[in-house]
């Protein structure tokens, strides 16, 4: 898959998008780490979603960190919850607040959740965790902004497996009836889930995946859809440009990826989904992602 | 003298909160395809463009409800109370009463009359489920007159509530010159023998049931809860001290619900003996409304039977 | 649309397409007149139903009226339970009890509950009422089926307005993922519900629908789609023959009907759905199904 | 003293699970994508043909399980206790409550050990809505020795029943000796200070709260609850009997749950001053899980701290 179909209306320089490659080397990073320290945490779905992260909040959305509450803000929902770390070291990286609170992640007293909790977080639009629910609340969010007449648009992240969950086509449903072109929903379709089903790939338990079943979907409910590489920054760009102009339905973005993407043992592989890393490991995700050798104390966690 | 009937609480909410939002362009109205039976149809005539039919999709409407209120819009949800608290209880949970988001869940069809339809929709538990729900405020009106109070309050109120609201006619306890206050119980009957706590629509039959017992010389204090959580714990526990003994009245199970919340607090408070008349652990079938009351030992007579039972097993 | 498709493999002769359409009749006159007594119960649902229903308890499903517990039998489940009255008059016409008994329908202690009971009424597969669920059922059935080595197959009917039910969706996914070929479901596809979206149509409530949306949902989600005409019987004996050839994938049965069907101030209101039927509609109704004019007791419940 | 621990009782699913249905080919496991979590992996290795993934799709998942009941086969739901009771509350309810299907709902994850999820996973009322729903059974083992017993009765029990299991490690109880009986509380030491009544994994943490109390001079009487629906009423008015004064102590809402059954079961055979131990009416944060015991008042310590407490209060 190529982001060539988006590729004539993107705008972004090639300066822009170096610099949001590195945004999301950073979140990837960001993400081993904070889950090293935790102890745990998920990975795989973290980093197969870096690079539209950081697209998003450092490129797409109209935001203002420094007044997170802003009325006219464009909204972000995880419906994939469990990825929160990697929402949460893109808002940190946005500044939001300081990279160094990323620490606290899972801790008590936290205000970064295991899953994304809306009420400590300024700047977070919705909390979540159980898989499903992220798109209705987006679509109440979209839907209310067109009814209080705000110029906003709702986006709205979904995992590949959470579109196993019937309330995603309720609300697929309803959010075309409603020709809601202010939403769009980014599908990380990384193709593996927690456990899912046998199949081939590495370890036997890639599911079997017909090609272009999941964009079938979404247009069967009456989206516009839209394919792009979910690596490719300057595709994701493209395509999010795109999104923004709505015609009519709402757009589903599906994005292409690898789980666990960035890190070399982890990549394909359905049990990076969450596990605790091993010191050795942890040295080999941080060389993986350019950063320098990790301090022994902090490998092994 | 038997109290006489009000008018359907279904009626009151299509009437009531399209009246609201007359007042407040916040309101909006969600509906699950049961409209003409909700009569959120009346809010639709009034505000078109304010109600929003999600189809027959109950998971998804409730989180579009939660979307809806971080935009500072208000939602009240039409449907039934099986398809408003039962179907969608996880997003009621996790979108709505986890970030106290400021959506009114109004169905209609509490209790035993639901036209016919059977135990698929005759939820017998909604109030236990409710009021376990952390943050969730749950009130249960009498009657008509009560039912239009508390969704004027409802719609005031930051945050979560649970209303339940009975689809057909049932009896007027009230005149118009009464108050609903929020987590306030009344008392209804002052009596000296035994202390008959109700609430919801059953209230006023429990109140007919204490005029049975009344002519045969049982003298019975009645208060009521509209309030289920949070419970008025003073007025429980000034009730029992009344009496000294406890009865519970419901149209609902005894596990858990009313009977369950103020044996809770009697436990803690004052212990005293306490019987919960309701529904026994089981599911309703279909039939008239009149033959399900008596049926499931709900009308005045049967409730007042009960009573005289338990009081004269205990002497 | 026709049976066209449908037509080269219906071994049906003329006398049994007359046969069904007289029992189809049959049934519609019991739903009028039982929720005519009942003062309560749904009407448009099931009187579009009606053909189908009559076509598989006579012609396509394996059962024994007389053992209905006979563990080899095809089962049913009535996923749109609103139409359960529907259901029960094609089960007492085909000998599972007596005719009379349905005047039972919706009173206190009866067999035959507002929505179908199953612990109460032998031969009834499942209950329901809530609508989504049936399918859910009857995927249930049919996997049980081949992992008892039991060869039968589990029809399940649903309405169209049910299909905005997330679980039918799930249900879609998984029995395709699962190759369920034992497993039919019929569409009842009245384009209308209970109360749905404003659009045009008589009373201005005919939603808005897109031609072949609804087939194209199931065929995205990996079902195979048969189209037929749900009142045109030899159409509908043709379908279903096919769809008891298996081809690896479950089949969904998309019948175009009208809501009302047989009661002519009935077709095509939404409000039809379920409302109390006046003396003189009553009569009406008696007329346009073919019946006798009914004794003034009756029809003045 | 300190109960040592045991292993976590989701391993105890996989393994105890697998090994009956290598006697009993009636037996399936169906899984909501978790099965790497909830150790249904186990089972999947041992019987790939009987593990039925059923993907993130929960309501589906409790409805295909009814389905194959009908079929004369015996499914066992792998998946977390928030996605078994709350997120297909509607499905159990119509279709495996209502109709008394054989499916067995025996997730993991519940109470506060969740690995650091957060609110969102950490369920607090799910005794009290299983135990609300008409009939439902509802079992809630101490350990891993009780927890392979309970779900060897549930395989042969027939009919629906929820058995709430947790995810990591929780202390020890019981000795191989020990034999579960359904409906049956027992009595894990003899007090005559104050009777304390525990289910689940917290049972051990009450009784070394207990070992606590006993060095202070309080002698507290132990009841363990494995079956919280039906409920023991004889053993538990024998208990209070004991003592006169009865705490609850529950890794749950103190609304509805153990709490409730204990009040609504004392106030109508053996009015009692009852206390409730447990979570407040509050949702729970991510963190591990001793912080969480701590923070909310469910360790040893902290719970023999608040027996004291309310002892002192009372006297
Ligand atoms: C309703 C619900 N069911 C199950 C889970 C447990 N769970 C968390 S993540 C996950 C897998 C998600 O897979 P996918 O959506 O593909 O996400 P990704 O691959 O991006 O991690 C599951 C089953 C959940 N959080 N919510
Ligand atoms: C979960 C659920 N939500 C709502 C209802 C109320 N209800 C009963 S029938 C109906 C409309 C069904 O429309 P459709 O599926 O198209 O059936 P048909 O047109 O054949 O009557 C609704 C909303 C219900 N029974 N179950
Ligand atoms: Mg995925
Ligand atoms: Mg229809």
């Amino acid at each position: 898959m190529s982001g060539a179909s988006a590729g004539t209306t993107t705008h972004a320089d090639a300066g822009e998008v170096a610099r949001l490659e590195e945004v999301a080397r950073r979140i990837r990073v960001h993400v081993v780490r904070v889950v090293n320290h935790a102890r745990g945490g998920h990975l795989g779905g973290p980093l197969s979603a870096a690079d539209l992260l950081a697209a998003l909040y450092f490129h797409a959305m109209r935001v203002r960190p420094e007044d997170p509450d802003w009325p006219d803000r464009d909204r972000f929902v995880l419906s994939k919850g469990h990825s929160s770390i990697g929402l949460y070291a893109a808002m940190a990286l946005r500044g939001y607040f300081p990279e160094e609170e990323l620490l606290t992640f899972d801790a008590a007293h936290s205000r970064l959740q295991g899953h994304p909790d809306m009420t400590r977080l300024p700047g977070l639009d919705m909390s979540t965790g159980s898989l499903g629910m992220g798109i209705s609340a987006a679509m109440g969010i979209a839907l209310g902004g067109r009814l209080t007449g705000h110029d906003i648009r709702a986006f709205v992240m979904l995992g590949d497996g959470e579109c196993q969950e019937g309330e995603v086509w309720e609300a697929a449903m309803a959010a075309a009836k409603y020709r809601l072109d202010n939403l769009v929903a980014i599908i990380d379709h990384n193709r593996l889930q927690q456990f899912g089903w046998h199949g081939d790939g590495p370890d036997g338990r890639l599911p079997p995946q017909v090609p272009g079943e999941l964009a079938g979907k979404w247009r069967a409910f009456g989206w516009r859809v839209l394919e792009v590489d979910g690596h490719d920054m300057a595709a994701i760009l493209g395509v999010l440009d795109e999104a923004a102009h709505g015609d009519g339905r709402p757009t589903a973005v599906i994005a292409d990826t690898v789980k666990g993407k960035g890190v070399s043992f982890m990549e394909g592989h359905y049990f990076w989904h969450t596990r605790l890393i091993k010191p050795e490991e942890f040295a080999q995700a941080m060389a993986d992602l350019g950063e320098p050798a990790p301090a022994a104390e902090e490998a092994a966690r | 003298m038997t109290l006489p009937m009000g008018r359907p609480m279904r009626e009151i909410f299509g009437e009531t909160v399209a009246e609201l939002a007359t007042d407040d362009p916040r309101i909006v109205m969600l509906d699950g395809d049961v409209g003409s039976s909700t009569r959120g149809d009346i809010f639709e005539q009034a505000h078109p463009d304010r109600y929003l039919q999600m189809g027959i999709a109950e998971q998804n409407m409730l989180g579009v409800a939660a979307g809806l209120a971080t935009m500072g819009l208000i939602p009240f949800i039409s449907t039934f109370v099986s398809f408003a608290v039962v179907r969608p209880l996880d997003q009621i949970r996790v979108l709505i009463a986890q970030t106290g988001l400021n959506v009114k869940i109004t169905p209609g069809y509490a209790g035993l009359f639901t036209g016919m339809t059977g135990m698929s929709h005759i939820i017998v538990d909604d109030v236990s489920i409710m009021r376990a729900m952390p943050g969730m405020v749950t009130v249960s009106p009498a009657d008509d007159v009560e039912a239009a109070q508390v969704l004027r309050w409802a719609a005031a109120y930051q945050g979560p509530v649970y209303v339940r609201l009975v689809r057909d006619a049932t009896q007027r306890l009230f005149d118009e010159s009464y108050r609903f206050e929020f987590g306030r119980a009344v008392t209804i009957r002052e009596g000296r023998d035994v202390t008959l706590v109700s609430t919801g629509a059953q209230t006023p039959r429990t109140v007919d049931a204490a005029e049975l017992l009344a002519a045969e010389g049982i003298d019975a204090h009645v208060v009521h809860v509209p309030t289920i959580k949070p419970l008025d714990v003073a007025a429980i526990v000034a009730a029992a001290d009344r009496t000294g003994r406890v009865i519970t009245v419901e149209e609902h199970t005894v596990i858990g619900g009313l009977g369950g919340a103020v044996a809770e607090t009697l436990g803690e408070h004052r212990p005293t003996r306490i019987d919960r008349i309701g529904l026994q652990d089981l599911y309703i079938q279909s039939g008239p409304n009149d033959a399900l009351l008596d049926i499931y030992g709900l009308s005045a007579a049967r409730v007042s039977d009960r009573v005289r039972e338990l009081l004269a097993a205990s002497r």
